[in-house]
């Protein structure tokens, strides 16, 4: 069950990779990381599930944090040309 | 099947190494060198995680909590995989993010001396200062 | 708490690298008294390097296990009569080196920020011990890292006296990566077939193992192994980084990485040859001794021949160590008792001479502001003693009598004799030969020709520039008269390492 | 076939067509964002082949870090790579496939992926995974940690301390050492180290007798025990590292400061006018500094530790500098403290090993940090090692940061 | 199976093909904001199904074996999907405005896809 759901996602991550090298714009592919990352919060909890060793679910916590920050970053120096 | 993929992990790390190499290698941009840099390290942990796995085993934490089976590798060698390559690759990662650091920090000190981060353009400013010295020095 | 002597004695090994790591990390909190402390650290170091050399003279060696973790699954330090020698040479030329940067750092980089300088020094210096000492394959790297990440820092600060050093260090960091991956990506195969990574032991797994030599992994494991310490030591066709590095680098680092660096990778690449694979696997079983001899000679006589052409001093010297460094590697390719004691005599002697020689360019740049052969012109009137200094360690480069660089040669001509290799022997006067093209030019420079420009203005360099130059040139001629420490101890030293020997 | 192999398979080809899109796209900004994506997939390879701390160590630096560093120097650099005629270098090629060729030989006679049987499961792992190394033979530490076992149990000590310490000072002489030296272990090529082989290696070398009351590296996460305690010399210069890049960035690329100042006035930007953003950060970045410590302190239990959870700490505040602006972000957190941070991080580290060799230990002996009872020594410096390691990966993330985002000096 | 594996069975497979149904539209849509309409809205809810799903399981089979799921597991699961629910819109968001700021302009029907 969970790995056919694992399947399932990685395809759907096969698309989203597709998305962002062919872009266009730079958006297209801030928002591929984006999907990206939530993607892989999923992928590492069912991975958890695939294994049995469910506690591992504090890595789910810190792709979410660092997914978004990664975006926040990328997001401010489009719109402001700098970071600090 | 199963003995393509019984080295199948070897071959793609050193797929990933070589397009790390070859990026470092033929690539011009100096920012892209560094990113192939990173790849081609990347490579390696690969290599050494592979290398930590075992049939059947998990991950080599122990379970805290009362499971019904937990691993026990006295009894069963492999129950646990290998922990000493996680640890390794643990430093090499750290020691990667610091090798790329320091390259960006150059790498921008250089764009602010030379208006420049391609390699050929600056193997030609560094021609041009190397001639301008030797006329310099025929004098 | 126990005793302070006994703290000493008992924790020597691990003394001479936490000191230094130690020392960098309170180098930033010091501020202004950074080079003070630098300097007493350097210094307690050289000392306690030379206490532990004593005593693995008298003895058959040291060991030391960090956290008391037995040897086979902690990492340990093992200290024989070479890595003592080597430890001795890269802590007191670190010495000297600081004691000569005090000058020359406040005349090159920005003031507000040398206590990040002398951390950034000392750390080097930690990870140039560190990986001298070490028993454990794995610690190699991170002190191998460490000292790198340390070095392209240090020569990246040349970025305000001419920004070429900026992309020499960058050159330099891409490259020494490219090595340093090599290195882990060997360790790591080696890690996969024998299951340990203590120096030793992987040593006993390899004997154990009846088709060593027929196993693919332990071959492609050798031969990544040797391309990255030949990267990491600039032997010849992979000495590109070197010649812009040392020429770019602020005096100081130039005279401390020329003089430390490459050295220790010869010292890895004595490790992993002869203590890993060891004497039969390396030099019997397996080419090497034709690829290093090939590399080496050819090595010698194209840096030589292209040091000739250089109009920068500072990049003549940096094109003729690599030349030494092909000394050097022919020298333990040999694998004869002579020809490793030549090359060991002469990681000091070229360390010394080298060390030398950048410290009175830098004395040069510190007062008329350049290396190039037109600022040499007439040196010899307005700077006797820096002038006399570059002549002396010249003439080292050469091999003159009565200076080390003779003793090396006469070691390494004998051991190519021994080794049945005329074309060796050939090769090595005939790189004497071109070495005294290239130094003469420059003492033609010095002697020869009337000053001109600032060099006309010139007087002496300050003492805190000339005595440690004086200093490392003194310890070269010394060296020359009296072989007896050096050579002795190598010829030891080599005896241990070559079959027969206690390992 | 089992589920690893095949989600590897899956996986680690996607990584493949990454890898390639990062080195060929010619948009800098691809390239930065590609590259991350290339993390957050091979992070998901280590998770699938049970290596927590290092997935985790890639997401929070592959994922994280390496690309606001990518940003941070696009912001000072050019955002395309330059065109060119040809795109292939076929001399580059050439080596490429030349080495490529060579590591393909060397992978031939490879222990199969996942062999149990290959030695690096079999000679020196197993104890470090039972942690039972240099146990005395025959005590009760020898048998296994129990189920359901917390890190404090089996704490009483048989001998009394003095009698330890006196027992240990004995061995640890150099004496002792030097008539050890010559001496190798080998002969174990292939054979498995079962029961019997390490209770011979443990018993035969009193020299390294841990007391049976002794903690001996003993924490569920074996990797942890690995990373702080067997090999925790390694450790300690993997934190040096990192120091190491933070002085080179500020050497390299600090502004210049005149005496007393602390920050030159300069111009900032941030992103306070977006509500929703600024909000959303404000609820968060409390909940990312608790979870950032929870992962140092957790890091002995499951995964995490020092550097993962430094990494945290240090986005939290990354976030705060990116939306306030870094001048608010100094306020918070000047530069003279994350400089000193950054030392005394590594000082924490360094200084217990110092502090057991005071006591007359070896360099890094936990053993030696309470000789009233060694066993909670180990947990003791395990704690204290990681919080060094913490504090320092924080400081020196968020220096990195603060130097590339600052202008040059003019 | 008991009812909690069943639901967890159905939660997956809706989850799943959500996620699915996003990922084609970020290939398949024409322009930026239609992507980030699929993109943005399937990911959120995609991730509800799943985690809640998750969390009403309490023990995982592998290979005959039970390994119990720890309550705690279950709490943090419901907390990931919040965390989730509150920063995927967030960046969605923040992407959407800087797009629009930079100009990025809406595809119109009878315009060949960007």
């Amino acid at each position: 069950m969970f790995l056919a759901a694992t399947f399932a996602l990685l395809v759907g991550l096969l698309m989203i990779l597709v998305r962002a090298v062919k872009g266009p714009t730079v958006y297209d592919r801030i928002l591929a990381v984006n999907a990206m990352g939530t993607k892989t919060v999923i992928l590492v909890t069912l991975l958890g599930y695939v294994s049995g060793r469910t506690e591992f679910l504090d890595m789910a916590i810190v792709y979410t944090l660092i997914s978004f920050i990664t975006t926040i970053a990328i997001l401010k120096f489009i719109q402001k040309g700098r970071l600090d | 099947m199963s003995d393509v993929l019984e080295i199948y992990n070897y071959w793609i790390y050193i797929v990933l190494m070589m397009v790390g190499f070859y990026g470092v290698m033929a690539k011009r941009n100096l920012i892209k060198q560094a990113i192939a840099l990173g790849l081609f390290q990347t490579g390696i942990f690969l290599f050494y995680i592979s290398m930590a796995v075992v049939d059947g085993g998990t991950a080599p934490i122990w379970m805290a909590d009362g499971a019904t089976k937990v691993p026990n590798p006295l009894a069963v060698p492999a129950a646990f995989d290998n922990p000493l390559p996680h640890v390794l690759m643990l430093t090499a990662i750290v020691v990667g993010v610091s090798i790329l650091a320091v390259a960006l920090a150059i790498i921008i000190n250089i764009r602010r001396a030379f208006g420049t981060i391609e390699y050929d353009e600056l193997t030609k400013i560094e021609r041009e200062m190397e001639a301008r010295e030797a006329r310099e020095a025929a004098q | 708490m126990i005793p302070f002597n006994e703290l000493i004695t008992d924790n020597l090994p691990a003394l001479v690298v936490v000191l230094p790591l130690l020392g960098g990390l309170l180098a930033t909190l010091v501020g202004r008294f950074a080079w003070l402390w630098s300097t007493i650290i350097t210094g307690s170091v050289f000392l306690l390097t030379y206490t532990l050399f004593t005593a693995v003279q008298a003895g058959p060696g040291m060991r030391y296990e960090f956290g008391n973790w037995p040897y086979l699954w902690g990492i340990e330090y093992r200290i024989d009569l070479l890595n003592a020698f080597i430890l001795l040479v890269v802590s007191g030329i670190a010495f000297i080196a600081t004691i000569y940067a005090k000058l020359s750092v406040e005349d090159e980089i920005p003031a507000d920020r040398h206590n990040f300088f002398y951390s950034v020094w000392l750390l080097a210096i930690t990870g140039l011990l560190g990986i001298t000492i070490t028993g454990d394959a794995f610690n190699v790297y991170v002190l191998l890292e460490i000292s790198s990440l340390t070095i392209y820092a240090l020569i990246a600060m040349g970025k305000d006296r001419d920004p070429r050093a900026l992309t020499a260090s960058l050159r330099y960091l891409i490259l020494g990566s490219v090595g340093a991956s090599f290195i882990l990506l060997g360790i790591g195969y080696l890690l996969m077939v024998t299951g340990t990574l203590n120096m030793a032991d992987m040593h006993a797994q390899l004997m154990a193992m009846p088709e060593a030599t027929q196993n693919r992994t332990i071959l492609v494991a050798f031969a990544f192994l040797l391309v990255g310490l030949s990267l990491k030591m600039a032997l010849f066709p992979l000495h590109t980084w070197l010649p812009k590095a040392y020429t770019y680098a602020p005096s100081a680092v130039t005279a401390m990485v020329a003089a430390t660096a490459t050295k220790v990778g010869v010292y890895m690449a004595f490790r992993f040859l002869f203590t890993i694979f060891g004497y039969k696997f390396t030099f019997v079983d397996m080419p090497s001794y034709h690829i290093l001899i090939i590399c080496a000679a050819v090595g010698i006589i194209i840096t030589g021949l292209t040091a000739i052409r250089q109009t920068n001093a500072k990049k003549l010297l940096a094109y003729s160590s690599v030349g030494q460094i092909g000394y050097i590697v022919a020298g333990f390719a040999l694998a004869n008792p002579q020809g490793v004691a030549g090359s060991l005599v002469h990681i000091f002697n070229h360390a010394a001479m080298k060390g030398g020689m950048f410290m009175a360019l830098g004395a040069v740049a510190y007062r008329v502001g350049g290396t190039n052969m037109k600022d040499l012109r007439g040196l010899g009137k307005r700077m006797p003693l820096t002038a006399g200094c570059i002549t002396a360690g010249a003439l080292g480069l050469i091999g003159f009598p009565m200076t080390a660089g003779f003793i090396s040669k006469w070691y390494l001509v004998q051991g190519a004799l021994a080794g049945g290799s005329w074309l060796l022997a050939f090769t090595i006067l005939f790189g004497s030969l071109l070495a005294v093209i290239y130094s003469w030019k420059m003492i033609e420079a010095m002697y020869f020709r009337e000053p001109e420009g600032k060099t006309a203005e010139a007087t002496e360099a300050p003492y805190m520039l000339v005595l440690p130059t004086m200093a490392l040139i003194g310890l070269s001629i010394y060296f020359g008269i009296n072989a007896e420490f050096t050579a002795g101890t190598a010829l030891k030293a080599a005896a241990a390492l070559l079959p027969g020997g206690v390992q | 076939m089992s589920e690893v192999l095949m989600i590897d398979s899956v996986l680690l080809l996607l990584v493949a067509a990454t890898a390639i899109a990062v080195v060929e796209v010619r948009s800098l900004y691809a390239a930065a964002m590609l590259s991350g994506i290339y993390s957050l997939l091979m992070a998901l390879v280590w998770v699938n082949m049970h290596s927590m701390d290092v997935a985790f160590t890639e997401a929070a630096v592959g994922g994280g870090i390496s690309t606001i560093l990518l940003i941070g120097t696009l912001v000072h650099t050019e955002r395309e790579e330059k065109k060119r005629k040809t795109r292939v270098n076929w001399g580059a090629l050439l080596v490429t496939a030349m080495t490529g060729a060579a590591l393909i030989y060397g992978t031939l006679d490879m222990p199969r992926f996942g062999d149990p049987n290959a030695p690096i499961h079999n000679l020196r792992v197993p104890e470090m995974v039972n942690q039972t190394v240099g146990m005395t033979a025959g005590a009760k530490g020898k048998q296994p940690p129990p189920v359901g076992w917390t890190p404090r149990q089996n704490l009483e000590l048989p001998l009394g301390h003095k009698q330890a310490y006196a027992m240990q000072r004995a061995h640890a002489t150099n004496e002792a050492r030097l008539k050890e030296a010559g001496e190798g272990h080998g002969g174990h090529g292939g054979q498995k180290a079962d029961g019997h082989g390490a209770e011979h290696e443990a018993g035969h070398d009193d020299a390294h007798a841990h007391p049976a009351g002794d903690f001996n590296g003993h924490v569920p996460n074996t990797v942890t025990s690995l990373l702080a305690a067997y090999r925790g010399y390694d450790t300690m210069f993997e934190t040096a590292v990192i120091f190491t890049a933070g002085a080179s960035l500020i050497l390299l690329l600090r502004r210049r400061r005149r005496p007393g100042e602390n920050l030159p006035k300069q111009q900032s930007a941030n992103l306070t006018d977006q509500v929703i953003l600024r909000v959303m950060c404000k609820l968060f970045i409390p909940f990312i500094l608790i979870f950032g410590l929870y992962v140092i302190s957790h890091g002995e239990i499951g995964p995490g530790g020092g550097f993962q959870g430094g990494v945290i700490l240090a986005t939290a505040f990354i976030l705060y500098g990116l939306i306030f602006g870094r001048p608010e972000l100094h306020r918070v957190l000047p530069e003279r403290l994350t400089d000193i941070l950054a030392v005394l991080g590594v000082l924490l580290y360094s200084g217990v090993g110092v502090f057991t060799m005071l006591r007359g230990g070896k360099f890094l002996d936990y053993a030696f940090l309470n000789p009233a009872s060694p066993g909670d020594g180990e947990p003791l410096g395990m704690t204290l090692v990681e919080w060094g390691v913490g504090i320092t990966v924080c400081t020196v993330m968020i220096t990195i940061f603060n130097q590339l985002a600052e202008e040059e000096s003019k | 199976m008991a009812w909690n594996e069943i639901v967890c069975a159905v939660l997956l497979v809706v989850g799943v093909l959500i996620s699915l149904t996003g990922s084609l539209g970020l290939l398949r849509f024409p322009d930026f904001y239609s992507r980030l309409h699929t993109a943005g809205k399937t990911d959120s809810l995609a991730q509800l199904c799943i985690f809640v799903g998750l969390a009403l399981i309490d023990q995982v089979t592998v290979d005959g074996v039970a390994y119990p799921v720890d309550p705690l597991i279950r709490i943090k699961l419901i907390m990931v999907a919040l965390l989730l629910f509150f920063t995927a819109p967030t960046a969605t968001h923040a992407i959407t405005k800087a797009a629009m700021l930079d100009g990025v302009m809406p595809w119109k029907k009878g315009e060949p896809p960007k």
